[in-house]
């Protein structure tokens, strides 16, 4: 399967952030989206996860194994900025959620709690309420929630942001047995991921032009 | 401050909930054999006693009821004395022991309405009356269950024996303001309530059993208050482990 | 209603609401015991443990 | 969904969720009423079913605010639209969850206050019974102005401000069914119907309006 994106505009409010940006990710392929701050790539995100509108341009799913999934979003994890955990619940709770709610989708299945906690190396405090564990911590258990449901596409948003080198090195571990299984990755990122062979999309940011309307 | 007296708080912090787990360890049991007898006695006396020819059967309602309704405030006294230890002393037992009464004091208020309101009914005709007395009853219903819903709400448990102490000495402060509003407020529009309560006390008939059931009530407030403080300083022993383990694996991680 | 009952309802709601509160308590106690021994079991001690204790 | 649906009631109950709050205010604002009119028995029995429909309107108001702010505030709300069950399935749940842990204990509570009303046993079963009915209602058109004032600050002043008007008609209805149980000549049965209709309405249009809302606001 594979995520094609075409001529992808969008604009938050008046300004358009950016125009015309077009990439197709095939399986066990990555995609490292770069740039400054300001320049677009969580609002490019945000687009290709169905959770902003576009402006112009598609974003669409194409290869075999597209029609199982409704819309592109389906198909998707979002790793955003917030963890998306509820501080009172225990991170087994918070996991055990996500995995009954969310479910596998078409392809694959995702592995148990305990499992994925240990992948993220912190196996033995899944008992724990979430909001004891520092902010490190808490981010890697978000990443452990990737790994209970299985989406064939990963959309990630500095994810390795609050984390140190050594979770870094796990946390490129992760991205790269789920693209040795077939999946595809699109990061936002700053930091090197450390990943195989992935393209590179560079974000100029884009300034100056906003829609015409009231000028 | 330096860095040895914050050892000594720090120690004295951890001891003195340590002794007391051991030292109440050693008493509870002793006080719920103790209770139970009360207990028992009291109510053997209860049902021994004739019955007042004025309110015939109903009077045994009073074993119950004015024993609730006298903890209902002792209950709120302990708490507020615990709330001085908060804010005064800093004592760390002292807000384990405000937190913990308010649901056994919210519980023995609920008593003390039900039982009333039951005697209200043969007795006045109606369940309830918004009457002087127990509508600062009621009030302190309130207060008690506003106390435990604040003490849920906030997570620290250090800010919240904070917090509660505060409006705990407020509402000491309150409750007799309310009573003797209401008072004041009744006597405009109710002039003259049916209550009686002093009435049947005075014969020795009526206040042995009340007596020993007052005795046995405030035992088992004991009692259970001992108990829900051991829990508590467990709880909160469970957190800091819980937080430490917490940490632990976060080093563990990082050295590897 | 005969007076009778409303003395036993009085009884029973106090005996109720007594025995909830045993009931919490002892839960509680319960419960809170189970967490220390899955901790320690875990290997999480406290760290004054052995001489406090 | 169930899962949803547990862990809602879950937060609802553990420290610091809402559970007991709304019945708490409850109890306290209908508590404060014989202050306000003076303990006149007969007048309280007559102004008692309105007392706690307007009392249990307002506690049902009260945790509405959070329904989707916290789960927009902590990411959860993106995951939950990416999802491909219906969003409109998905906050319906949410309503249950949320009627479960803060409408049910009102309904609950409601005949004890009753009696703190003075209200006769008729009254008091109509008032249980159309609580039971209506505060759904007001759950779900509360879900639409939760979700419209979702990414707002000062969100939960609003979410009162604009769901109120909606729920008046639940609370004519509510209320004069109560009154006509009570006062002989007026049959019981056709305001009640109108409230189950209005709860079954707002069923459909509350968490459609909600969901158009809720995709409407993502940024």
């Amino acid at each position: 399967m594979r995520l094609v994106a075409e001529r992808l505009s969008a604009r938050r409010g008046e300004d358009l952030i950016f125009r015309d940006i077009s990439f197709e990710i095939g399986p066990g392929e990555a995609l490292v989206v770069k740039g400054p701050n300001g320049s677009g790539k969580s609002t490019l995100l945000r687009v290709v996860a169905g959770l902003l509108p576009r402006e112009a341009g598609k974003v669409a799913l194409a290869g075999e194994g597209a029609q199982a999934f409704e819309t592109v979003a389906s198909a998707c994890h979002y790793l955003g900025h917030r963890n998306a955990m509820k501080r009172e619940l225990t991170v087994e709770e918070n996991l055990h959620f996500w995995k009954a709610f969310a479910g596998d989708s078409h392809g694959g299945a995702g592995v148990a709690i305990d499992a994925a906690a240990e992948a993220v190396g912190l196996g033995g405090i899944v008992h724990l309420p979430f909001g004891y564990l520092s902010a490190g911590q808490q981010r890697r258990m978000a990443m452990a929630k990737l790994l209970v449901a299985w989406r064939p596409i990963w959309i990630l948003d500095e994810p390795t942001a609050a984390l140190d080198a050594a979770a870094e090195t796990m946390f490129a571990g992760l991205v790269n047995a789920h693209l040795s299984q077939g999946g595809l990755a699109l990061a936002a990122t700053h930091q090197p991921l450390g990943l195989g062979a992935a393209q590179e999309l560079h974000m100029a940011g884009f300034a100056g032009v906003s829609v015409e309307a009231w000028a | 401050m330096s860095e040895q007296s914050l050892a000594i708080r720090k120690f004295s912090d951890l001891a003195n909930p340590t002794r007391f787990l051991a030292l109440s360890a050693i008493v509870w049991p002793w006080m719920a054999a103790i209770t139970a007898l009360f207990f028992a006695v009291g109510l053997y006396l209860c049902f021994m006693s004739v019955g007042d020819y004025q309110q015939g059967e109903t009077v045994r309602i009073m074993y119950v009821h004015v024993p609730a309704a006298w903890l209902s405030m002792m209950c709120y006294s302990v708490m507020a004395a615990s709330a001085l230890g908060t804010l005064v002393w800093r004592h760390p037992l002292a807000d384990v022991s405000a937190k913990t009464a308010a649901p056994i004091g919210a519980c023995f208020t609920f008593i003390a309405l039900i039982t009333g309101s039951l005697w209200g009914k043969p007795m006045w005709g109606t369940w309830w009356v918004w009457d002087a007395r127990l509508t600062s009853v009621f009030v302190l219903f309130l207060m008690y269950l506003g106390l435990i819903a604040l003490n849920r709400a906030v997570d620290d448990p250090a800010r919240a024996a904070k917090v509660s102490a505060i409006l705990i000495l407020v509402g000491f402060v309150n409750i007799p303001i309310i009573k003797f509003s209401v008072e004041w407020w009744n006597t405009l529009h109710q002039p003259a309530s049916v209550i009686r309560l002093d009435g049947p006390t005075i014969d020795p008939e009526f206040l042995w059993p009340l007596l020993v059931m007052a005795i046995a009530f405030t035992l088992l407030f004991f009692t259970l208050h001992i108990l829900a403080m051991r829990n508590e300083i467990l709880r909160r022993r469970v957190a800091t482990l819980r937080r430490l383990a917490a940490r632990s694996a976060g080093y563990g991680e990082a050295s590897r | 209603m005969s007076h009778a009952a409303y003395v036993a309802a009085s009884y029973g709601a106090a005996l109720l609401t007594v025995a909830g509160l045993i009931l919490w308590v002892w839960l509680d106690g319960r419960a809170r015991r189970r967490e220390l021994a899955a901790l320690e079991a875990a290997g999480i001690r406290r760290r004054s443990a052995g001489e406090a204790k | 969904m169930t899962a949803l649906l547990f862990r809602d009631l879950k937060l609802a109950v553990r420290a610091g969720g809402g559970a007991m709050i709304g019945v708490l205010f409850f109890m306290t604002v209908v508590a404060v009423i014989p202050f306000g009119v003076g303990p006149d028995l007969n007048l309280l029995a007559r102004i008692g079913p309105a007392i706690l429909w307007i009392g249990a309107l307002l506690a049902a108001l009260l945790g509405l605010d959070r329904l989707f702010q916290a789960e927009r505030e902590d990411g959860s709300l993106d995951l939950i639209l990416m999802q491909e069950t219906p969003l409109v399935l998905t906050v319906l749940v949410k309503c249950l969850a949320h009627w479960l842990a803060t409408g049910l204990p009102l309904v609950v509570a409601s005949p004890l206050l009753a009696l703190f009303m003075n209200m006769d046993a008729a009254a008091m079963a109509a008032t249980m019974l159309t609580l039971l009915v209506g505060t759904p209602a007001i759950t779900f058109i509360g879900a639409a102005g939760a979700a419209v004032a979702v990414a707002l600050p000062r969100g939960g002043l609003l979410v009162s401000i604009l769901v109120l008007p909606l729920a008046i008609p639940v609370l004519i209805f509510g209320v004069s069914a109560v009154y006509a149980a009570v006062q002989e000549p007026a049959p019981f049965l056709p305001p009640f119907l109108f409230l189950t209709a209005l709860t079954l309405v707002f069923a459909v249009i509350g968490p459609v309006a909600a969901a158009a809302a809720l995709r409407a606001s993502t940024d």
